[in-house]
């Protein structure tokens, strides 16, 4: 009892001393992020999204306040996550943890912010169970069972009912393979069978030939963000599935809008469950794009994970004009609960204060070429799409 | 007799100074002593530092292997990465007790290193090296695979360590895991110390110089090599499961080929079969790589790869290396 | 224990067609002094290693003592005091030379395999390899290693490591290989002192040292034995001045 | 630069050789001089040398001490391949043939531009001819004595090192090898050095010899005068125990 | 019955495109190795490198596949002798662990320089237009740009075994690995043989690693991520030789294909529990000098 209290007199002491600093005053914010390793180029995304937010946003900021992002590389290992997490919290004494490209880095990292009360923005890691690790996590992109589970009902809809999976075999491809299949099976399909191929695979044409050889009505096939994502595309055009008569449905991550011109025509004619999608018509989303061009100019294209780290620095930023920059992580994830931003370049998005996850709309669409170029058209839209694995697993 | 018969004082003072050879030096003080400074110097930095020191056993472990026996290996993670899993999975699983956990995981390691060890130590050279790496690589495809118990590629998720001997909890800024690490490393240490001394781990010097001699004097050099093999396992393993409990959380890339290939780089830069080379190379490489990895966050491959080969064409021997030559030039001056 | 130290019988080793030994039948008596001989080629090195168990024969017997070793690998052999040296230097090189001779003892001992106490506790066999060492003369070098040892000193050092192993039968093989004349007198003193009780088969070119020392003489050609007699009748034998000069062309 | 050689710098001159295998010296004050088209024949017992002498002059041992001149050029710390382009050419004893190549290439891997050609070689050993397409480790060891020594004229040298030609060679086949090098003698200005442990063999076919012991030279002169002291010979290579210390 | 046939084929063809790929990169590694003794890790880096510098000039200045291939080839050569002359040739014959040092570091330089310059992302490889889709063999198709590169690799294959066995400089190369001194005593200057040998093995791993960018994508981490697959072909093959990597790229390209077909979840498992047996069976590799 004692020591709490010295504890907490020691605490108020230093609370004392940032008050009387508060003229300029620095935020400092823990940004984790693949830098290197597989995932490097859905890093590279997000790294764009955030950085494109602070550069024309950081004049919005109070007088005197100032946000300094400490960056460090989680290179896709979760235990190389963990330590960086660890020293962002214990040497750079951050007040918030932010990024996370890979699930396993997130679910590594999560339960440090339970012990060091501090808020962790989520801006690209699907992982279904992540915030329930942590009463501190919030998550400003999607579940894959956001995407997964609707493409397998829409699918069954089609009157395609003979269905196989293919995913990465981690986190998130269990996530994609377990909501695809709970879609397509209570809509009445029919799996024929299922592959897990490692997360880091070079070759994809054996797995693509095994679906091929065993001719389904649809194949669900899901791989994290980049390369492996135009790989396994390749693939599936080599080995001509198409031509096959298999239909390809995906979560949004095969067929992101930065890769799409190196897919090209062979990409066409694919259904994707996102969302987001450049083509999307909303006056956010045109300005949001027209930011974009101006900053890179033209060598880069926005995608999904651009606009979650768009949108969680969106909802930082407000955290800090509303607070003027003095908050506890108790109070940060107060704010985050009741955020809702009916203007995101993605559409009305909001934060489920049960679960910390998006209830955003989620976007059918059907990849095609458009004057030359593979786009993807929304065809079909499903407005305010909670994470269904939550409402099937309520918390024990 | 043609030749001069040192007197019996040369006789006495030449046989003292041989078996006093496994003495303390005053300089073995430096390392622990630096050690303990670094906890007071640097309060911000004693996760990296635990980290440091459970690398360092694991560069004794193949320094014991690879300096004293000879024995070249690029999959030294496959002990690393059984004994963190060995420990992690009873962390995860109910037993977080920590001490009987790096025990199993000496246990555990120390097992797969006997049963390898028999089969691939029969062959030499590149045979030998690529055998090492299978071993590993299997491990890691198996670990990979038996998601339901190493979590995959994900890595192993909510391991609870518990205090050790029930008092002192593992806090986030590090104080007990360093200790806890360096303790143990102190401990490991004394075991190669003793080993290296011991008539055994002369022997093994003895097969790294001259195995076709070491069979002509008699000695059972398939048996001393499996043995040390076992032994350096355990020790490796034990580094896993340090890792492994103060991190609390493992990963896939426990096994894999990078952590075996780095460990050995890390080694040859402080020097091999000088018992000290771990402590000198290990710090180096992983302050540099911590330094380099803030600077600048993408590229810290290159001034990494950049030492390595400056060191590789400029130092030969490592640290440890230039450092017994520039005192040999002294002495001889 | 019989009379016969090493024997052989009906020794044959093959490389595919090729026979390195063809039926070789030798015996060594113990404590003898017995050279072999023979041109480049002969077999002579062969012959040690099969003896010695680094190659396995592909017929024939080896007895030591009388009793059957065929089947032994190499360190049992070494055990039941059969020992060997090298024909090019094979030390532990970065080593003492005490520390040299003390590996050979601890292995003898049973105490290589020891890693329990540090091995400077073992004061006996330190003592026991400065005995050695002040027999050989090297006590001076004791603690230097063996890469600042002249090479003659070497083969002193090569010596000295077999009998810490305390033989019963010593193979030397080509002793004063390599040595400059003004060391190789030391090395000839070396093995006439050798302990009577051993018995010495050396492997040797230098004729001086196999007339100077053996007691008998074995000439090997192509892998058979050509004959085997005291020194005057082998200096005598035309056989081997046909096959030394080349005498008598066909 | 050739033309201006005297003849006194033509040919080959060891000067005070010294050399071995790492730190073992196992040759030591060698001198001797060969003279364009001469033969020389070197003899001793095993280890006495006679290999290292001539691996010496080829570059492959570490020389200690002394200089070798060819052709007026100091070659001493030429590398082993320039010794080859200058006209020196080995018969190793163990033949060493590339064992992964033809005859025929064993050959063309040697070739160098002159009076020897691949069409020379098989007119001088027939039995390599009818054998050009098997590969080197398919032939007997008559054939690949024939072929070691094919292989060293096709580089065309001036002074030819033979290190025990006729060692394991049936009788016949030493015949052969034997005719071979003598025709060699007479129809080619070609300097050959011949180490030999049958002596006879050697002094019938080299004008002058050495002979060595323990590294060093202990008998010179025309082997004529030695092949009729067999005694002397004797001494020199046989086996006996002797007292030849003075 | 069919369905198995038709899976026999689809691992056959898919295994054969792998396989060729895995050969060409390799080889020069199994000569350099065998030759010159040298334990060269950072031997994929030049398959990288092939692969980025095609890549580039095919995406960046828009030229043509074979050009780009050939420029990529040439690129490499010209890196490769500069390392050699710089640094390779100081360690012929060194310490195994300096050349294992000094080659992870290369990998290391390699792995950052290339992130710096082209970036994180995976390179894209778009084969011309001819070489895309589907190709009609009669009793059924293939992916046109896997058959197209089974024949390429077939190709080469051939050419590198004439031009190795049918020429003086092949002739050179195997008397070089066969008999180190000897080479040298007949004349071969075996420092520059060395040094040609060196470029012409990068060259090759720069063809299998442009030709093969879609088996092995482009990545910053190329190097590391196939090095076990590579050594794996030269020491299953035997050091030193031209066919026995071509077996044993065989034996890994199929098995390994077959394996993802039928057992994906295992990954490479059984091709390192294959090559720990053959391992033990043949300890020199199949072709290996005894």
């Amino acid at each position: 009892m004692v020591s709490g209290k010295l504890l907490f007199a020691l605490a108020s002491v230093a609370t004392l001393g940032s008050v009387t600093t508060a003229s300029a005053q620095t935020i400092k914010i823990g940004w984790v992020n693949s830098y290197s390793g597989f995932l490097a180029q859905a890093g590279d995304q997000m790294e764009k999204g955030l950085n494109l937010y602070v550069k024309l946003h950081s004049k919005d900021l109070p007088p005197g306040v100032k946000v300094e992002f400490v960056r460090r590389d989680d290179t896709g290992a979760p235990e190389v996550g963990k330590r960086v997490a660890q020293e962002l919290i214990t040497r750079e004494r951050v007040q918030m943890l932010m990024g996370v490209v890979a699930s396993p880095v997130a679910a590594a990292i999560a339960p440090l912010t339970a012990e060091a009360k501090i808020p962790f923005v989520i801006t690209n890691a699907g992982g279904v169970a992540i915030p329930r690790i942590s009463p501190y996590v919030t998550r400003f992109s999607f579940t894959l069972w956001q995407t997964a589970l609707p493409i397998g009902t829409w699918s069954v809809k089609q009157g395609w009912k003979r269905g196989f999976s293919a995913v990465a075999d981690f986190i998130p491809g269990h996530d994609a393979e377990g909501a695809f299949i709970k879609g397509f099976t209570d809509a009445g399909g029919q799996m024929l069978g299922s592959v897990r191929f490692p997360p880091a695979s070079a070759d994809y044409a054996p797995f693509m030939q095994r679906i091929k050889d065993a001719k389904p009505d649809v194949a669900f096939v899901w791989v994290p963000a980049g390369p492996a994502a135009t790989a396994i595309m390749k693939a599936i055009k080599d080995l001509g599935l198409r031509e096959a008569g298999i239909n390809i449905v995906s979560a949004h991550d095969l067929l992101p809008d930065e890769e799409l011109p190196n897919i090209g025509a062979f990409g066409a004619d694919i259904v994707t469950a996102g969302n987001y999608s450049t083509t999307g018509v909303r006056p956010a989303n045109t300005a949001f794009l027209k930011a974009w061009d101006e900053e890179y100019k033209g060598k880069a294209i926005p995608n999904f994970t651009s606009v979650a780290a768009w949108d969680a620095a969106h909802a930082i930023f407000e955290l800090i004009k509303t607070t003027k920059g003095k908050f506890t992580g108790d109070e940060a994830m107060k704010f985050f609960a009741a955020w809702k931003d009916p203007n995101s370049p993605r559409g009305p998005i909001s934060i489920d204060p049960a679960t910390r996850d998006m209830i955003q709309d989620i976007y059918i669409r059907r990849s095609e070429m458009k004057n030359g170029k593979l786009v993807n058209t929304d065809i079909e839209t499903i407005k305010a799409v909670k994470d269904p694995w939550k409402e099937l697993n309520p918390p024990k | 007799m043609s030749h001069l018969t040192p007197s019996a004082d040369r006789r006495a003072a030449d046989i003292a100074a041989f078996s006093r050879r496994h003495r303390f030096h005053w300089f073995e003080a430096l390392p622990w002593l630096i050690a303990v400074a670094a906890y007071f110097m640097f309060p911000n930095y004693l996760a990296l530092g635990s980290q440091i020191l459970a690398i360092i056993l694991f560069a004794l472990s193949v320094d014991l292997v690879l300096g004293y026996a000879g024995i070249v290996t690029l999959g030294h993670a496959a002990f690393f990465g059984v004994g963190a899993y060995t420990a992690g999975i009873l962390a995860a699983n109910g037993w977080g007790e920590p001490i009987s956990g790096l025990l199993a995981a000496a246990v555990a390691a120390a097992c797969i290193g006997l049963a390898s060890g028999w089969i691939i130590l029969r062959t030499t050279g590149l045979t030998l090296l690529m055998q090492t790496l299978v071993v590993a690589a299997m491990l890691y495809e198996l670990a990979n695979k038996a998601y339901r118990f190493t979590g995959g590629a994900d890595g192993l998720q909510g391991m609870s360590v518990w205090p050790i001997f029930g008092t002192f909890r593992f806090d986030m800024f590090g104080n007990t895991a360093y200790f806890y690490c360096l303790v143990v490393l102190f401990f490991g240490w004394l075991v190669v110390r003793n080993t290296v001394n011991s008539s055994f781990g002369r022997s093994l010097t003895g097969i790294r110089e001259n195995v076709g001699r070491m069979h002509a004097i008699g000695a059972p050099v398939a048996q001393r090599r499996l043995v040390v093999y076992a032994l350096s396992a355990a020790l490796a393993g034990i580094a896993g499961a340090l890792t492994a409990q103060t991190a609390q959380f493992v990963g896939l890339n426990v096994l894999n080929l990078e952590r075996s290939g780095t460990i050995l780089v890390m080694l040859i830069i402080g020097g091999i079969g000088r018992l000290y080379g771990a402590f000198i190379g290990v710090p180096l490489y992983m302050i540099a790589q911590d330094r380099f990895a803030e600077a600048d966050p993408t590229y810290w491959y290159f001034w990494i790869g950049l030492a390595m080969v400056f060191i590789v064409v400029f130092l030969r021997g490592g640290i440890f290396g230039v450092v017994e030559r520039l005192l040999a030039r002294s002495r001889k001056q | 224990m019989s009379a016969t130290g090493l024997q052989t019988i009906a020794l044959c080793k093959n490389f595919g067609a090729l026979k390195v030994s063809n039926n070789i039948d030798f015996r060594l008596q113990a404590g003898a002094r017995h050279a072999l001989i023979g041109p480049n080629g002969a077999g002579k090195t062969t012959f040690v290693n099969l003896v010695t168990g680094v190659l396995r024969p592909s017929s024939g017997q080896l007895l030591l003592d009388g009793d059957d070793i065929t089947a032994l690998p190499q360190a049992q052999r070494v055990k039941r005091g059969l020992v060997r040296t090298f024909q090019i230097t094979a030390l532990f090189r970065k080593l003492c030379v005490l520390e040299n001779v003390v590996l050979a003892i601890s292995e003898r001992d049973g105490i290589g395999g020891d890693f329990l106490r540090p091995a400077g506790w073992h004061r006996a066999a330190i003592e026991e390899a400065y005995d050695i060492l002040e027999v050989m003369g090297l006590a001076e070098d004791a603690l230097r290693p063996i890469t600042e040892l002249a090479y003659g000193r070497q083969r002193m050092v090569e010596i000295a490591l077999a009998l810490a192993l305390k033989p019963s039968v010593l193979l030397l093989d080509e002793p004063a290989a390599g040595v400059p004349e003004s060391e190789s007198v030391t090395i000839i003193e070396a093995i006439e002192r050798l302990p009577e009780r051993i018995a010495v088969l050396f492997i040797e070119h230098d004729m001086e040292l196999v007339f100077r020392v053996a007691q008998r003489i074995t000439v090997l050609v192509q892998g058979a034995v050509l004959v085997e007699g005291t020194p005057a009748e082998i200096a005598a034998d035309p056989r081997v001045r046909e096959v030394y000069l080349g005498e008598g062309r066909h | 630069m050739s033309d201006a050689l005297s003849e006194h710098d033509k040919g080959l001159h060891l000067r005070g050789v010294k050399a071995g295998y790492g730190e073992t010296v196992v040759i030591e004050g060698i001198d001797f001089d060969l003279k364009p088209g001469a033969t020389l024949a070197v003899l001793g017992r095993n280890g006495v040398g006679k290999t290292t002498l001539l691996a010496t002059i080829m570059g492959h041992t570490a020389r200690h001490g002394g200089h070798i001149h060819f052709d007026g050029a100091d070659i001493s710390t030429y590398p082993i391949y320039r010794r080859s382009a200058i006209g020196l050419a080995l018969v190793p004893q163990e033949r060493e043939i590339f064992r992964s190549l033809t005859v025929e290439e064993n050959l063309i891997v040697a070739a160098r531009p002159g009076r020897w050609t691949l069409a020379r070689v098989y007119e001088f050993f027939p039995s390599l001819a009818s054998r050009r397409r098997n590969r080197g480790d398919q032939l007997s060891g008559g054939e690949q004595q024939m072929l070691a020594i094919g292989r060293a004229l096709m580089g065309n040298p001036t002074c030819l090192l033979m290190d025990e030609p006729m060692e394991g060679l049936a009788p016949v086949i030493v015949d052969a090898v034997l005719a071979g090098l003598d025709r060699l003698k007479r129809e080619d200005d070609l300097a050959m050095i011949l180490v030999e442990q049958h002596a006879r063999l050697a002094l019938e076919f080299a004008q002058d010899c050495i002979a060595l012991d323990r590294g060093r030279i202990v008998h010179r002169g025309p082997s004529r005068a030695l092949l009729d002291a067999p005694h002397l010979l004797a001494d020199l290579v046989g086996v006996g125990g002797g007292d030849r210390k003075a | 019955m069919a369905d198995i046939f038709s899976s026999i084929i689809s691992v056959g063809f898919h295994g054969l495109a792998l396989a060729m790929v895995l050969y060409l990169i390799s080889v020069g590694l199994s000569v350099t190795m065998g030759l010159m003794g040298f334990i060269n890790l950072a031997h994929g880096a030049f398959a990288m490198l092939g692969g980025y510098l095609m890549t580039w000039l095919m995406s960046r200045y828009d030229v043509p596949f074979g050009l780009a291939l050939a420029g990529a080839v040439i690129g490499v050569v010209l890196i490769s002798v500069i390392l050699e002359r710089l640094l390779y040739r100081r360690f012929y014959g060194g310490d195994e662990l300096d050349q294992v040092l000094m080659t992870m570091g290369l990998i290391f330089i390699t792995i950052a320089s290339v992130t710096y310059i082209w970036g994180p992302v995976t390179q894209p490889m778009r084969p011309p237009a001819a070489l895309s889709g589907q190709i009609d063999l009669g009793f059924r198709s293939f992916p046109t740009y896997r058959t197209f590169l089974i024949v390429c690799g077939a190709i080469l294959v051939t050419l590198l075994w004439l031009a190795l066995e049918r020429t003086r400089f092949g002739a050179q190369v195997r008397a070089a690995v066969d008999n180190l001194r000897m080479a040298q005593t007949i004349g071969i200057n075996t420092s520059r043989l060395f040094a040609a040998t060196f470029a012409l093995g990068s060259g090759l791993a720069a063809l299998g690693g442009g030709l093969g960018a879609e088996i092995l994508p482009i990545t910053t981490f190329y190097a590391l991520e196939n090095l076990v697959y590579f050594l794996i072909v030269v020491a299953v093959g035997g050091l030193g030789s031209i066919r026995g990597p071509f077996v044993a790229a065989l034996l890994v390209g199929i098995s390994d294909t077959a394996f993802k077909y039928i057992a994906p979840e295992f990954g490479a498992f059984f091709i390192y529990a294959l090559t720990m047996v053959l391992l033990l069976w043949f300890p020199r590799g199949l072709f290996g000098r005894t």
